[in-house]
């Protein structure tokens, strides 16, 4: 796939890295303010397809790509699952129960598991949605071949 | 609390992923991991329906204990009938996973094929063990979202076609369901099924009533292709690989639709007559026009398929005259009877629809056709695949030492003792036009030799398709035994004392 | 407020029918974004910055992966005029429709009006939930912590959604 | 009311093309079109007058909050919906390679 004109690259490079950053804060003042795991990650998502229409990148690049993004996706979403069942398999015996200290409200690290499920779902929901992105982009590209 | 609850839904779950990162790495992993897991999912269902009794066991999950007797967190729940449909949903997918050992070999990307499985595994074993609207909402779009991708699985015309098709009639059903969990929202301010009951009990308005009703039947209807919504059914069932269309038809239509639509109209809505007339008239309709539109049928994977929408009529049929009866207060154990006879048939249904699809792929995996005319003279190469088709073929036409008999005569003597005498009679008739089709199905399957020599050599279906064939059969041949008294007292009867009288399942729910 | 958001409504309605019937499919893709922003504006007058965030960031990767479909295709419609069939089924679609709307407006008058509804299951989640859950955001503790079972769901909605379209779009489906 | 009656009518809309249109991407853009009226008709059900969006500050706790539930089954809703339009347009263009065109009437090899 071939990338954009040199003005978008340069607008790119600036504006990229905020969106990150962005998205970042947004997971991880889930709790606090709007926002969380989904909108965060898909921000982030957002980021990184924002990088590659811009850029472009070679055929075997994508690839390689598409495959550690569905490594991380699957693991992201394992972790979920495990932080789920962490509390029935150990402590208290009871599926998805928050079992950590609460904290006080509104600090940042306060809410028990609940910001470790923002970051998880926010990796994943991140994952998924640029590897959505990539696999239509490469069959469109192997298609036409 | 049965702490064994969760598990039917985290176990696959983890062989998804398991199967993601490690089957990457390790040849082979995928195939027994699937097996192993569905096995344990076989033992802890069995040891679950055998334990549960007249029992309701409630699994609160998070543990969050109910406020002013309202349930604010999600309850799982599992009765007489959800372990039932548990049962067959993991008996039916462990078997399905033995014969894709060998049948998927020939498609690429195994890994995908078994990670989406587990999937649908666990999404409808949480559709079914749920008690709250919206989580069965959301387990019934992982397991059609896994059907959709599965039906597409060979990547040709017709599966794109057919994925598409379902696709776009699944997503109008979901928005339908949807709207009417938005209306009894709207309403009762509440999701959890037992409370919605308590709070429907303090008077309703009519039409909302009506309207909310109309909305859920057609929504949950389309999933499970009753007449007027089955269009996607055939083409679905047909192009899907065979291991998959033996789960779609043997357990998914089973647990995503009829499962559903019995509990939610026993236990959520208060039974009226006008719905369940309705009932009934689909499920007539669904049993004629299916087999009709069957006989003309030359593929026999469509001709199983237009075979599921008829025997769904029937479940639909007896389960509609129970419910007229309970809205009439009258002769309650005739609608009990009616009731058995629609649990029972739908067991029966998944078995011998399973080991009828089996077949079919076996057909297909040797003589690379799925055309009747192209066939002919295969009892004498593939014994095994000949002895345990006529099993189900006699099973589905309702032949004497089979299970199909035994539920069809139960459902027909239901309606002669309700007085309804038509339906009994069109479902003699229908009963008798099913075996006139699969006789044709075994004749020019297996016996007539008109164009032997055209075709190459067949030979029998390797082992683990052989043994999960056969192992079906044998619960066909079992499942007779349901109609013995001491077992069907056992089995069947905590599940139709739950349908019978909701006040057993919401007290339990809300009173613990 | 009821009349705002109508008026918001019944633009979204108007771009819906010219999106459905527009000759061009890019711009019909693109003027389905008037229904998925309307809805980002409804939601921020119906107090749910939650819900808004998250609509803005879907629907625009949602405009993104269509327009992906949609862009070097043949985007003309070769829409040609209805056939006599076409406008029956279309005037049957059209009379369902109407009942369906008037059967809406009579089952729902016994029902609340917008902004005077009142709480039963949620009436905990919103008392005392803070102090409960942890979260200062009552709808995070309502998704991750009441609901929690039902994101884990959603979450592995994604993971199949992405598993069906890996599985979709491989070249070669048989050996 | 009306908010609730024009809702419904996007829903129908959304409908009416899903049944009536003969273009694949058309047909993609009309369940889009349900999808969203459905969220809407969920916010709109956990609207209270007065109410402030639920976000509790802790120095000075609001009388009236708007319904956080339905927020919550919309915020799921909405990802599911993502998922769904995906795989649609994965097959949707898969199909446009086979065929060369995205109009339906020229895919007919399944009948009902």
């Amino acid at each position: 796939m071939e990338g954009m004109t040199i003005i978008v690259k340069k607008t790119t490079q600036l504006i990229a890295g905020m969106i990150f950053m962005y998205g970042i804060y947004v997971i991880a003042h889930g709790h606090l303010t709007p926002g969380g795991g989904f909108a965060g990650g898909v921000i982030i998502a957002g980021a990184f397809i924002l990088i590659t229409l811009a850029f472009g990148s070679d055929f075997f690049k994508l690839v390689k790509e598409e495959m550690g993004t569905t490594m991380v996706e699957s693991i992201a979403t394992i972790i979920v699952v495990l932080i789920g069942s962490a509390g029935f398999l150990l402590g208290t015996k009871i599926f998805f129960n928050n079992y950590l200290p609460k904290g006080i409200v509104g600090d940042l690290v306060s809410a028990g598991t609940l910001p470790l499920y923002n970051i998880f779902v926010g990796m994943e929901v991140a994952a998924s949605i640029f590897i959505i992105f990539l696999s239509l982009i490469i069959f469109k590209e192997e298609s036409l071949k | 609390m049965n702490p064994l609850m969760p598990l039917f839904v985290v176990t696959p779950l983890a062989a998804t992923f398991l199967i993601m990162i490690v089957g990457r790495f390790v040849k082979d992993f995928n195939k027994y991991y699937t097996s192993l897991t569905l096995l344990f999912l076989v033992i802890i269902s069995f040891s679950c329906l055998f334990n549960i009794g007249e029992n309701v066991d409630v699994y609160k999950v998070g543990g969050w204990q109910p406020i002013n007797k309202i349930p604010i967190g999600i309850y799982m729940v599992m009765d007489g009938f959800s372990a039932i449909v548990v049962c067959i949903i993991n008996l039916i997918g462990f078997l399905v996973a033995i014969y894709s050992i060998s049948y998927i070999k020939r498609y690429t990307s195994e890994n995908y094929f078994y990670a989406l499985f587990c999937l649908m595994i666990a999404g409808m074993n949480g559709v079914v063990l749920s008690g709250d609207l919206f989580n069965i909402f959301v387990f019934l779009e992982i397991s059609v979202i896994s059907a959709y991708s599965l039906v597409a699985f060979g990547v040709e015309k017709n599966e794109l076609e057919a994925s598409f098709k379902y696709q776009v009639l699944g997503s109008i059903a979901s928005f339908l369901i949807l709207f009417g969990i938005g209306f009894i929202y709207w309403k009762t301010k509440t999701l959890n099924i037992a409370d919605i009951r308590e709070a429907f009990k303090t008077g309703y308005d009519k039409s909302f009533y009506l309207f909310v009703q109309l909305l859920i039947l057609s929504g949950f209807g389309l999933k499970a292709a009753i007449m007027p919504f089955h269009a996607w059914l055939p083409d679905a069932h047909s192009s899907a690989p065979s291991p998959i269309s033996a789960m779609l038809s043997g357990v998914f239509i089973k647990a995503v639709g009829i499962y559903v639509i019995i509990r939610l109209f026993f236990n959520m809505f208060v039974i009226t007559e006008s719905m369940a007339i309705l009932i009934t008239t689909l499920g007539t309709l669904s049993m004629v026009i299916g087999v009709f539109l069957a006989i003309g049928q030359w593929d026999i994977k469509r001709l199983l398929a237009y075979h599921s929408i008829s025997q769904m009529g029937y479940v639909m049929l007896s389960i509609g005259i129970g419910m007229i009866l309970i809205s009439r207060g009258v002769k309650q154990e005739v609608a009990a009877l009616a009731i058995a006879g629609g649990i029972f048939h739908l067991i029966n249904h998944a078995a011998f629809k399973g080991l009828l699809f089996l077949n079919a792929g076996a057909i297909e995996y040797t003589i690379g056709t799925r055309n009747l005319k192209e066939m002919g003279g295969l009892a004498k190469s593939m014994p095994a695949t000949s002895a345990t088709s006529f099993v189900a073929s006699m099973s589905i036409s309702g032949i004497p030492p089979f299970n199909g008999f035994f539920s069809k005569l139960i459902i027909i003597v239901a309606a002669i003792t309700a007085k309804f005498y038509l339906l009994a009679a069109l479902a003699v008739i229908v009963s008798i036009i099913t075996l006139a089709s699969f006789l044709k199905f075994q004749r020019y399957a297996f016996y007539d030799k008109s164009d032997e020599d055209k075709r190459p050599e067949a030979k029998e279906v390797p082992y683990p398709m052989i043994f999960s064939m056969i192992v079906l059969s044998i619960v066909c041949l079992l499942l007779s035994l349901l109609a013995v008294p001491v077992v069907r007292d056992a089995v069947l009867t905590p599940a139709i004392n739950i349908l019978m009288d909701p006040l057993k399942y919401s007290s339990q729910i809300i009173g613990l | 407020m009821e009349l705002t958001i109508s008026i918001v409504i019944g633009f979204m309605i108007l771009g819906a029918i010219y999106s459905i019937h527009a000759k061009d499919l890019l711009s019909a893709v693109i003027t389905c974004g008037i229904v998925g922003y309307g809805c980002v504006i409804c939601f921020l007058l119906l107090k749910a910055p939650d819900l808004a965030i998250v609509q803005i960031v879907v629907e625009t990767i949602n405009l993104i992966i269509m327009v992906a479909v949609v862009l070097d295709s043949s985007r003309e419609e070769s829409y040609s005029k209805l056939d006599s069939q076409g406008y029956i089924s279309a005037i049957t679609v059209f009379i369902i429709m109407v009942v369906l709307l008037y059967f809406f407006t009579v089952s729902t008058r016994s029902l609340d009006v917008l902004g005077k509804s009142t709480l039963r299951m949620a009436g905990p989640y919103i008392e005392g939930a803070a102090a409960k859950t942890g979260s200062a955001n009552l709808v995070t503790g309502v998704v991750f912590d009441f609901r929690g079972y039902d994101t884990m769901g959603e979450a592995v909605v994604l993971v199949t959604a992405v598993l069906g379209v890996l599985t979709i779009l491989r070249l070669k489906g048989k050996k | 009311m009306i908010a609730y009656i024009l809702c419904f009518i996007l829903f129908l809309v959304g409908l009416y093309g899903a049944v009536t249109q003969r273009n694949l991407v058309k047909i993609a853009i009309s369940l889009s079109v349900m999808e969203f009226s459905t969220f809407l008709f969920f916010a709109l059900l956990g609207y209270i007058d007065g109410g402030v969006a639920p976000i509790v500050n802790p120095a000075e706790p609001a009388r009236i909050y708007v319904d956080p539930l339905p927020q919550a089954l919309v915020l799921t809703a909405i990802v599911i919906g993502l998922a769904t339009t995906a795989l649609l347009m994965a097959v949707i263009i898969r199909l446009y390679r086979k065929y060369g065109t995205f109009d339906i009437r020229e895919m007919k090899n399944l009948r009902g």
